[in-house]
C-alpha cells in the first residue's frame, strides 16, 4: 500500500526530467561561450548616471566593507548610484536570489564576489541579455559568465611573494607547510601551485621543503586547530604560509599563546587590522595583501568603462581608472590590480583597513 | 519487623547498584571513550599530549562546554534551547563592544555577558511558560530573531583584538598550572550547575518536571517558576560564553557562534542527557562536549581527513541514543523482575 | 470508636455547593462535605460520581466554578496545589503520580527535601526520613532505587508514605487499597487510625464497603456530582448506601438478558507476558457475556491487551472462530472481528483533538474510502448513522472529540467499535467515569449485543456491575486466573475472595 | 506540560482557533501579493513570479513530507543534509563517468535509503526523532564532505540544467512548477482524503488510540520517513541541476526554513493538527516576503528577524486568544455566582 504510494510520489517527477533526454555522460556537453561583439572605442567618456550594485560573498564582512567604501566612491566620482546588498550567509543559492533581484531592476553594473564559480552563471547570463555589465572581483566565476574580472594580483606573483617573505624570516632552510582556504579555491590552489613548481626549480629555495598543506575552510576555529595539529605532525615546522586572511589570523592568534611565539615564522596574506597585534607583539614579522578599497574601486570604474564602451573585454584594451592609474586588460578579460603590499612594523599603522 | 529490615537490606543493595550502574556506565562509557581516542592518539602522535597540546584542547572545549551545562538543564525540563548560538553571538559583540569603548575589567564583562544572556533567556522562559509555545518553536524563532538583531548592530563590522583591552586578551590566552582560565571558568560553571541540579530542590524539581510534568504538577512543584530558571540560566550561560568566545578569539562579528546550537545539542545528547528529559547530569553532558572537543582536536593530529569529523559526530549521536536506549531497556527489565519479587 | 467528635467545633474542612464543569461535563453540580478532626470520613459513589473531580478541588488542582471551600470555617482559594498543601492539606490520588527517575526517597520529599549546610540537600538525612516512614508502614521499599520498575501496589505505598510525611490535618486518600495485598491494607488501617486519634481528619474513598465499615465513622454518598446524603455509619445499612449510589432500580440498571451461548469464539490458552499475566486460559462463547474481575494491578487490561495483540505475548495463543490470531497485530485482530474498547478513554480510545466524525469512522477507513479516496461524504454519513445509533449527544460532527461529556466519549468508542460489526468485543472499564443513565445505556447495548450473538469479554472494578452484567466471572490475581465463578457462583464474598486471596476485612 | 484540567476548552478553543489559522495564513499572504505587487516596483512581473517559483521549489517541496511527518507528531532535520548528500553522492557518480539518467533515479533512491535509516531509528528502535535526527542532520552532512571533500561538480549538461530553469513553451510557467503542483496534489489528496491521510492524523493526535484502532503507526511513520528521504533525494537533483553545481555544502541550514514554514503554516509540532493548504500558503509568503524585501532593498536583517518573529507569533497568536477567552469566560461565572 504505501510502498505503492511511494512510487506514485516519485515516478511521475523522474519521468518529467528523464523526459527528451538518454544518456547523457560527462564531457559530452558544452556550448556557449563568451561572445565579444560590440567594438570598444577607448576615446569614449565614462557615463553618468550608470547604477552600480555589488554583491560581496556575504555581508557583514569587513573586507567586503572595505571594497565596498572604494567602490561607492568610484561610483561617486562617475555620477553614479550605488547600491551594497547581499545574502549574510556565504552560499551560491542565497547569491543567484539577488543576482536575479538585480537584474530585473535592470541595475547597470554588477559588481560580483562569487560563492561559486558553476552556479551563478545561468543568472549571470540573464542579467547579461538584459543589459548589465558583471564584473567580477575578488573570487571569479567561469570567464564565459562574466564580462571582466578584477584581479587583486597576479597569481604568479602572489606565489613569488608569499614564498620570497617566508624565505627571508628562516633563510631559505627547513619545513614549511601551508594553512589555505577551502581545498577547492581557486586563487589559493593557483598560488599554491606557483609556490610548490617555485620550490621545486628555484635553487636558491633548494633547502627548503614543503611538508603539508592543510585547509581551514576560511573558518576561524578550524584554521586554528588545522594550525595545531600542523604543529603537532610536524615538529621541526620552520613556517607557515597561509594565504587567507582567515586562516592567518587564526594562525598567529594560535602561535602568539603558545611557546611556539617568535619560533615558527608565520607569513600570508591578512588585513593590516587584524594582524597589527601580532606584528606589534612580535608572533609576525611580515605579510602582505593588496588593498580591497583600491580593488572595489577598481571593479568599479572597469565595470564603469565596459558600460561606456570604453573597454569590451578583449586583450590589450587600455582604460584610465581615476586616481588608480591605466589599467590594461589582460588574457580572458582580467584586469590585474597590481603587487600585493608588504606589511611589517615600519609600515603597518599606515594603514586602516 | 526484623525479617522486613533484612528484606529491605538487601532491596537497598541490589536497587541502588542497578541505578549506580546505569548511571555509572555512562559516565563510564564516555571516560573510557576518551581515554581510548587519547591513547591511540598520543601513541601514534606523543605530542598530542604535551602540555601545549591539552591547553589548546581545553580551549576549545570551554565554551561547548559552559553552553551544554546550560543546555542539560533545558532539556532536563523536557525542552530544548536552539537560541543558545544566537545568544552567543548577541552577548559576544555586546560585550566586545562595551570593551572596546571602555576598556572596563574582565569581571564586569563577565557579569555582562551574564546579564545579556539571562535577558534572552528571560525571553525565551517567557515565551514558552507565558505563551505555552513549545521550546522547540520558541527558540526556533529566538534563534532567528537574536541572530537578525546582531546582524543589525554589527553589520559588517568586526571588532578585533587591536580593539580590546590587554587585561582582557591575557584573560583569554592566559592559564594557571596549565589550565587556561577560559577552562577553569567553564568547569567551575559545571560544578555549580552539577550541585545545583544534585543537590538543590530548585535543581531537583527540575529532573521531576522533565520526569512527569503531571505529576510534578500535583506535588506542588511551582512549574513556571522552575521553566523560568531553566531558561534564564542557559541562555545566562550561552552569554557567558559569549565573553569566553571574545576573549579565546579575540575578534567578534556578526557570524559569531553561528550553529553551535547543534554541537551543544550534540554534547548533550553523546553525554547521556536523555532529550525527553528527567534524566541526565551535567557531568554526563561535559564529558559529551568534551569528547567532541576531542575528536575535532585528534582527526588532524591523526591526519584523518576532517571532512570525517561531522560524520563521526553525528554517528556518536545516533550511537549514544542508541546505546542509552539499550541501557535503559536493560535496566527497566531488571527492575521489574525486582519489582515482583518484593511483592 | 464511632462516637462523633464534639460537633461544636467548626469543620476542619468544609466544601459548600461546589461546581465544575470541563467543557460540555458538568463533574460536579453542588456538592457538599464537612470534614472533621478525628474523624475518618468515607466518600462514596459510582465512578463518575464527582468524587475524584471533588478532592481535586480540595486539594487545589482544580479552581471551583461556583461554590466555597473553607478551612476551619475560613473560606480560602487556593491558587496551586502547593498552597493547598500548605494549608495542611495531602491527598493520595487514585492513580499514583511518581517521577521515575528520581529515586523513591525523592519522590516522597520532592520540593521540600531536608536541607542541611548550604541549603544542600541532605541526602543521608532524606534516606533516614525515607526508611521510617517505609518502617511505619512496614514496608520493605528501598528508598534508594527509581521509582522506574516499580509495582502498582508499591507505587501506591509511596504515595500513601509520601502523604503521611506531609503531617497533614486533612488527609485524602482515594481508592488508596485498590492493589494492596491484605497485610498491607491492615498495617495501613492502622496508620490511619493512629492519625486519627492525633486529631487528623481523613477523608476515605472507596468501593469496598467492608473497608469503609471497617475505618470510617461517618459516610457521605454523591451521585451525579451532586451531594446525596451524609450519615453516621452506624445508621445505614450497605444496600441502602448502594441503592442511594445507583440511584434507581438494581434491575432497570443491569438489564441482563438471558441467552442462550451458543459455539465457542475466542479461545484463549496459555497467555504470558512477563511480570504481567502468567498462563491466563479461557474461553468465550457466542450470546456470553464474561467477566474479567480483579484488583487493580492483577493483571486484567494486560490479558486483554495481549489478546488483542496491543502487547505482544511471551508465550500462549488466541483463537478467533478457530482460527489462530497472529501476535501483536491489532489489524489482524480486527480483522478476525475482534474489538477492544479500551480501559483509558482519553490515552487509549479517543482521538481527543479529532473530530467526532473522525473518531466514529477511524477503525473504517478502508472500507469507507472509493477507490481509495475519503471525501467526507461517506464518513459523515457512517458517523451520523452510528451516533444516532448510540444516541450520541454531540454539537456537531465536526466538534473535537475532547468536547464531549464522559458517557458520550464512551458512546463514541463504542460507535467506532461497533461498526467493525465484531464476533468479539472485548471491553475494559466500560462504564467508568460516566453518569448513571450512561451506564444503564451501555450495559443495555452490551445485552442487546450478547443477545445478537456477539461474544463479549468485559473486565470491570465494579463489582455490582461483574454480578449484574456477567455469565460467568473469571476472577484474577497477581497475574494469573484465581477462579472461574458461574452467574449463580458469584458474590461479592465469592469474587473478592478470589481477588484477594484473603476473607473480607474484619 | 499541558493543563489536563483546562483540556476540555482549550481543545475546542485551539481546534477552532487553529481552523481559522489556515484562512488566515492564506488571506495574509493574499494580501502581501497584491500590496506587494501594486507597491514594489517588479514584484507583479511574470519574470519575478518565476523567481519566486525557482527559490521556493526546494523548500515547498520538503515542506510537504515534512508537513506529513510534523503531523505524525515526528520530525526530520536531516531533509537538507539528505539533499547535501545526495547532491555530492550524484557529483561523484557523474564524476565516475556514470549517465545523468541513471544518477537520478539513483540519487532518488539514495533518499529514499537514507530517510529508511531515520525511519528505522525511530520506529524500529522507538527513539526520539528529535535526536535521531540531529544525528543524521550530522552524519549526512558530515559523509556529503567524505564523498565529495570540498570540491564541485559542476559540468552538469546543458538540456538538464536549462530544464529546471526554463519554462513552459513560450508561457511565463517556469517547468519546475509542474512537479511542484503534481506533488502538492498527490501530497495533500494523500493527506486529506485518503485512509492514509486519516491514519497520519490519528497517529499524531494519539499514537496509543491510534494503534488501538488497528493503525500501524511505526510502518506509517517509517514509510513517512522514507518518503521523506525520497522527496530530499528528488530536490538533491533539483538543486545540483538548477546551481549546476553539486557541492557538499548544499542546502545547508535549509531544515530550519523548511519547520519553519511548517509552523507557520499551522501545523501543530505536537501533531495531529495542521493543513496543506496553510503550510503551502506560507511558504509562499516567506519566498514573496523575501523577494520582495530584496526588491525594496531591505536589508536581510529584517527578514531574519520577521521570520523567527512570524515563527513566534504563530504559535503565540492562538494560545494568546485561548487564554484571553478563558479569562473572559472566568470572570462570567463570577458575576453570576454573586447576582444569584
Amino acid at each position: 500500500m504505501n510502498r505503492r504510494r511511494l512510487t506514485l510520489l516519485t515516478a511521475p517527477i523522474l519521468a518529467l526530467v528523464l523526459a527528451s533526454c538518454s544518456g547523457t555522460t560527462q564531457g559530452e556537453d558544452q556550448g556557449g561561450g563568451p561572445g565579444g561583439d560590440a567594438s570598444a572605442d577607448p576615446n569614449a567618456e565614462f557615463e553618468t548616471g550608470l547604477t552600480y550594485a555589488m554583491l560581496p560573498k556575504s555581508v557583514n564582512n569587513p573586507y567586503f566593507e572595505a571594497s565596498s567604501a572604494g567602490a561607492e566612491a568610484a561610483a561617486n566620482t562617475l555620477g553614479g548610484e550605488f547600491e551594497y546588498t547581499g545574502p549574510s550567509d556565504a552560499s551560491a543559492s542565497s547569491q543567484v536570489s539577488y543576482i536575479d533581484t538585480l537584474s530585473q531592476q535592470a541595475t547597470d553594473v554588477l559588481l560580483l564576489s562569487a560563492n561559486d564559480p558553476n552556479a551563478l552563471c545561468s543568472s549571470l547570463e540573464q542579467a547579461r541579455a538584459g543589459g548589465t555589465v558583471v564584473v567580477t572581483f575578488d573570487s571569479d566565476v567561469d570567464p564565459g559568465c562574466r564580462d571582466l574580472f578584477v584581479s587583486q594580483v597576479d597569481s604568479d606573483e602572489v606565489g613569488l611573494t608569499l614564498l620570497e617573505m617566508a624565505a627571508e624570516q628562516i633563510d631559505a632552510t627547513g619545513e614549511i607547510a601551508i594553512l589555505s582556504a577551502t581545498a577547492n579555491a581557486t586563487n589559493q590552489n593557483a598560488w599554491i601551485d606557483v609556490m610548490e613548481a617555485e620550490l621545486a626549480s628555484n635553487p636558491s629555495y633548494a633547502d627548503m621543503k614543503l611538508v603539508d598543506v592543510v585547509y581551514g575552510d576560511d573558518e576561524d576555529e578550524k584554521s586554528f586547530s588545522e594550525t595545531q595539529g600542523l604543529l603537532q605532525a610536524h615538529p621541526d615546522l620552520k613556517a607557515i604560509i597561509s594565504p587567507t586572511t582567515v586562516g592567518i589570523a587564526a594562525a598567529a592568534r594560535y602561535l602568539s599563546g603558545t611557546e611556539f611565539k617568535g619560533q615558527v615564522a608565520l607569513t600570508g596574506l591578512g588585513t593590516p587590522n587584524q594582524m597589527r597585534e601580532f606584528v606589534q607583539d612580535g608572533t609576525v614579522t611580515e605579510f602582505a595583501l593588496w588593498d580591497p578599497t583600491a580593488l572595489g574601486e577598481l571593479a568599479a570604474y572597469t565595470g564603469a568603462a565596459a558600460a561606456s564602451g570604453i573597454i569590451t573585454g578583449a586583450e590589450g584594451e587600455v582604460f584610465t581608472a581615476g586616481e588608480l592609474g591605466e589599467f590594461t586588460v589582460g588574457a580572458d578579460a582580467v584586469v590585474t590590480l597590481g603587487p600585493p603590499t608588504r606589511f611589517n612594523a615600519e609600515n603597518i599603522d599606515d594603514f586602516d583597513f | 519487623m526484623t525479617a522486613v529490615e533484612a528484606r529491605s537490606d538487601s532491596a537497598t543493595a541490589t536497587g541502588s547498584a542497578v541505578l549506580d550502574l546505569v548511571l555509572r556506565f555512562r559516565a563510564l562509557g564516555l571516560v573510557l571513550a576518551l581515554a581510548v581516542l587519547v591513547g591511540v592518539t598520543a601513541s601514534l602522535n606523543p605530542r598530542f599530549l604535551s602540555g601545549q597540546s591539552v591547553r589548546d584542547l581545553l580551549f576549545a572545549a570551554a565554551v561547548t562546554l559552559l553552553l551544554a551545562c546550560g543546555m542539560t538543564v533545558v532539556v532536563l525540563t523536557r525542552g530544548i534551547d536552539l537560541s543558545v548560538g544566537s545568544v552567543l553571538g548577541l552577548s559576544a559583540y555586546v560585550t566586545g563592544s562595551a570593551l572596546s569603548a571602555t576598556g572596563m575589567a574582565v569581571p564586569l564583562a563577565l557579569l555582562l555577558g551574564l546579564a545579556v544572556g539571562a535577558v534572552c533567556g528571560a525571553l525565551n522562559g517567557a515565551i514558552i511558560h507565558f505563551g505555552r509555545v513549545p521550546p522547540l518553536v520558541a527558540t526556533l524563532g529566538t534563534l532567528y530573531v537574536l541572530r537578525g538583531v546582531v546582524y543589525f548592530a554589527a553589520g559588517g563590522s568586526r571588532i578585533n583584538a587591536s580593539d580590546l583591552p590587554r587585561a582582557f586578551l591575557d584573560f583569554g590566552s592566559g592559564h594557571v598550572l596549565g589550565v587556561p582560565y577560559l577552562f577553569a571558568v567553564s568547569v567551575l560553571v559545571l560544578a555549580a550547575v552539577g550541585v545545583f541540579l544534585g543537590r538543590y530542590r530548585a535543581g531537583r524539581d527540575l529532573y521531576a518536571l522533565g520526569s512527569n510534568p503531571e505529576a510534578a504538577r500535583l506535588a506542588g512543584v511551582p512549574a513556571g517558576r522552575r521553566l523560568m530558571t531553566a531558561y534564564v540560566l542557559s541562555g545566562a550561560l550561552a552569554g557567558l560564553g559569549g565573553v569566553l568566545y571574545a576573549a579565546r578569539f579575540g575578534t567578534v562579528d556578526a557570524s559569531a557562534g553561528y550553529g553551535i546550537e547543534l554541537d551543544v545539542v550534540a554534547a548533550v545528547v553523546v553525554g547521556g542527557v536523555a532529550i525527553f528529559g528527567g534524566s541526565g547530569t551535567a557531568l554526563g553532558a561535559g564529558l559529551g562536549a568534551l569528547l567532541l572537543t576531542v575528536i575535532d582536536n585528534a582527526l588532524p593530529v591523526l591526519r584523518i581527513d576532517q571532512f570525517w569529523q561531522q560524520a563521526i559526530v553525528g554517528a556518536l549521536i545516533l550511537a549514544a541514543i542508541a546505546l542509552d536506549r539499550l541501557v535503559s531497556v536493560r535496566a527497566a527489565r531488571a527492575l521489574r523482575r525486582k519489582g515482583s519479587h518484593v511483592d | 470508636m464511632s462516637a462523633l467528635p464534639d460537633p461544636a467545633p467548626p469543620p476542619v474542612a468544609s466544601l459548600r455547593g461546589v461546581a465544575k464543569s470541563f467543557g460540555a461535563v458538568r463533574a460536579l453540580r453542588g456538592a457538599d462535605l464537612d470534614l472533621y478532626a478525628g474523624e475518618v470520613h468515607a466518600l462514596v459513589g459510582e465512578n463518575g460520581a464527582g468524587k475524584s473531580t471533588l478532592i481535586k478541588v480540595l486539594a487545589g488542582l482544580h479552581r471551583p466554578d461556583a461554590g466555597t471551600v473553607a478551612l476551619d470555617g475560613e473560606p480560602v482559594a487556593f491558587a496551586d496545589t502547593a498552597a493547598a498543601m500548605a494549608a495542611g492539606i495531602a491527598v493520595i490520588y487514585q492513580e499514583p503520580a511518581l517521577f521515575g527517575d528520581l529515586t523513591v526517597a525523592e519522590n516522597l520529599f520532592i520540593g521540600r527535601q531536608p536541607k542541611g549546610r548550604f541549603g544542600l540537600i541532605d541526602r543521608a538525612a532524606m534516606r533516614r526520613d525515607a526508611a521510617a516512614l517505609f518502617a511505619r508502614l512496614g514496608v520493605p521499599l528501598d528508598p534508594d532505587r527509581p521509582a522506574k520498575g516499580l509495582s502498582i501496589a508499591d507505587q501506591q505505598l509511596v504515595e500513601i508514605a509520601k502523604a503521611l510525611s506531609r503531617h497533614a490535618r486533612v488527609l485524602v486518600m482515594d481508592e488508596p487499597t485498590a492493589a494492596l495485598s491484605g497485610v498491607e491494607v491492615e498495617r495501613l488501617f492502622g496508620v490511619v487510625r493512629a492519625l486519627r486519634e492525633d486529631g487528623a481528619a481523613v477523608l476515605f474513598i472507596s468501593h469496598r464497603f467492608d473497608e469503609v465499615e471497617a475505618l470510617c465513622q461517618r459516610v457521605t454518598v454523591m451521585r451525579d456530582g451532586a451531594h446525596v446524603s451524609t450519615d453516621l455509619l452506624a445508621d445505614v445499612t450497605v444496600d441502602r448506601l448502594v441503592r442511594r449510589m445507583v440511584g434507581r432500580d438494581l434491575g432497570a440498571m443491569f438489564p441482563k438478558q438471558e441467552v442462550e451461548p451458543g459455539e465457542v469464539v475466542l479461545e484463549v490458552e496459555g497467555v504470558t507476558r512477563e511480570g504481567r499475566c502468567r498462563d491466563v486460559s479461557f474461553t468465550v462463547r457466542a450470546g456470553e457475556i464474561v467477566a474479567l474481575a480483579g484488583l487493580v494491578g492483577a493483571g486484567r487490561s494486560e490479558v486483554v491487551q495481549a489478546v488483542f495483540g496491543i502487547e505482544p505475548r511471551d508465550a500462549g495463543r488466541v483463537r478467533v472462530g478457530g482460527r489462530e490470531l497472529p501476535q501483536g497485530n491489532p489489524r489482524a485482530a480486527i480483522r478476525a472481528g475482534v474489538a477492544l474498547v479500551p480501559e483509558d478513554r482519553r490515552q487509549q480510545g479517543l482521538l481527543l483533538d479529532l473530530s467526532v466524525m473522525r473518531n466514529a469512522t477511524v477503525t473504517r477507513q478502508r472500507s469507507l474510502a472509493r477507490f481509495g479516496f475519503l471525501t467526507g461524504g461517506a464518513e459523515r454519513r457512517a458517523a451520523r448513522d452510528w451516533s444516532a445509533r448510540l444516541n450520541v449527544k454531540y454539537g456537531r460532527l465536526t466538534d473535537a472529540a475532547g468536547t464531549l461529556s464522559g458517557g458520550n466519549q464512551q458512546k463514541v468508542v463504542l460507535a467506532k467499535w461497533l461498526a467493525t460489526d465484531p464476533k468479539v468485543l472485548i471491553v475494559d472499564e466500560p462504564t467508568r467515569g460516566i453518569d448513571v443513565g450512561t451506564k444503564a445505556e451501555v450495559h443495555r447495548l452490551l445485552s442487546g449485543l450478547a443477545a445478537d450473538g456477539v461474544a463479549v469479554l468485559m473486565v470491570s472494578s465494579e463489582l455490582l456491575e461483574v454480578l449484574g452484567m456477567a455469565d460467568r466471572v473469571l476472577v484474577m490475581r497477581e497475574g494469573r486466573i484465581a477462579g472461574e465463578l458461574d452467574r449463580a457462583e458469584a458474590t461479592e464474598e465469592s469474587v473478592m475472595f478470589l481477588a484477594t486471596g484473603r476473607e473480607a476485612a474484619a | 506540560m499541558t493543563d489536563t484540567a483546562k483540556t476540555g476548552p482549550r481543545l475546542r478553543e485551539a481546534a477552532r482557533t487553529l481552523a481559522t489559522w489556515d484562512a488566515a495564513i492564506i488571506a495574509v499572504t493574499a494580501g502581501f501579493l497584491i500590496v506587494a505587487s501594486v507597491s514594489v516596483e517588479h514584484f507583479g512581473t511574470a519574470r519575478n513570479a518565476g523567481y519566486i517559483v525557482l527559490d521556493l521549489a526546494p523548500i515547498l517541496l520538503l515542506a510537504l513530507t515534512m508537513t506529513l511527518i510534523v503531523t505524525t507528531g515526528e520530525i526530520d532535520l536531516s531533509v537538507a543534509s539528505t539533499v547535501g548528500l545526495t547532491g555530492a553522492a550524484m557529483g561523484a557518480m557523474w564524476n565516475g563517468g556514470m549517465a545523468l539518467e541513471a544518477i537520478m533515479p539513483l540519487a532518488v533512491l539514495l533518499g529514499a535509503a537514507l530517510g529508511a535509516v531515520n525511519g528505522l531509528f525511530v520506529t524500529g528502535f522507538g527513539l526520539p526523532s528529535l535526536a535521531v535526527t540531529i544525528g543524521t542532520l550530522a552524519l549526512y552532512r558530515g559523509l556529503a564532505y567524505v564523498v565529495l571533500g570540498d570540491t564541485a561538480v559542476a559540468d552538469w549538461p546543458r538540456p538538464f540544467t536549462g530544464w529546471t530553469l526554463g519554462r513552459i513553451g513560450e508561457s511565463a510557467v517556469p517547468n519546475v512548477l509542474v512537479p511542484l503542483v503534481l506533488l502538492a496534489v498527490i501530497c495533500g489528496v494523500l493527506l486529506h482524503a485518503t485512509p492514509v491521510g486519516r491514519s497520519i492524523y490519528a497517529a499524531g493526535a494519539n499514537p496509543v488510540a491510534a494503534s488501538y484502532a488497528g493503525i500501524a503507526v511505526g510502518r506509517l511513520k517509517f514509510w513517512l520517513y522514507v518518503a521523506s528521504g525520497a522527496m530530499a533525494g528528488l530536490v538533491g537533483v533539483l538543486w545540483t541541476l538548477r546551481y549546476s553545481s553539486a557541492r557538499a555544502d548544499n542546502a545547508a541550514g535549509l531544515e530550519l526554513t523548511v519547520i519553519a514554514v511548517v509552523l507557520l503554516g499551522g501545523v501543530s509540532i505536537f501533531g495531529g493538527k495542521g493543513a496543506l493548504p496553510g503550510v503551502l500558503a506560507a511558504v509562499v509568503l516567506l519566498v514573496s516576503v523575501q523577494n520582495a524585501l530584496r526588491l525594496a532593498h531591505v536589508s536581510t536583517e529584517a527578514l531574519t528577524v520577521v521570520t523567527g518573529s512570524l515563527l513566534i507569533v504563530a504559535v503565540l497568536a492562538p494560545n494568546a486568544l485561548v487564554a484571553l477567552r478563558t479569562a473572559l469566560r472566568r470572570r462570567r461565572p463570577t458575576a453570576n455566582g454573586r447576582t444569584a
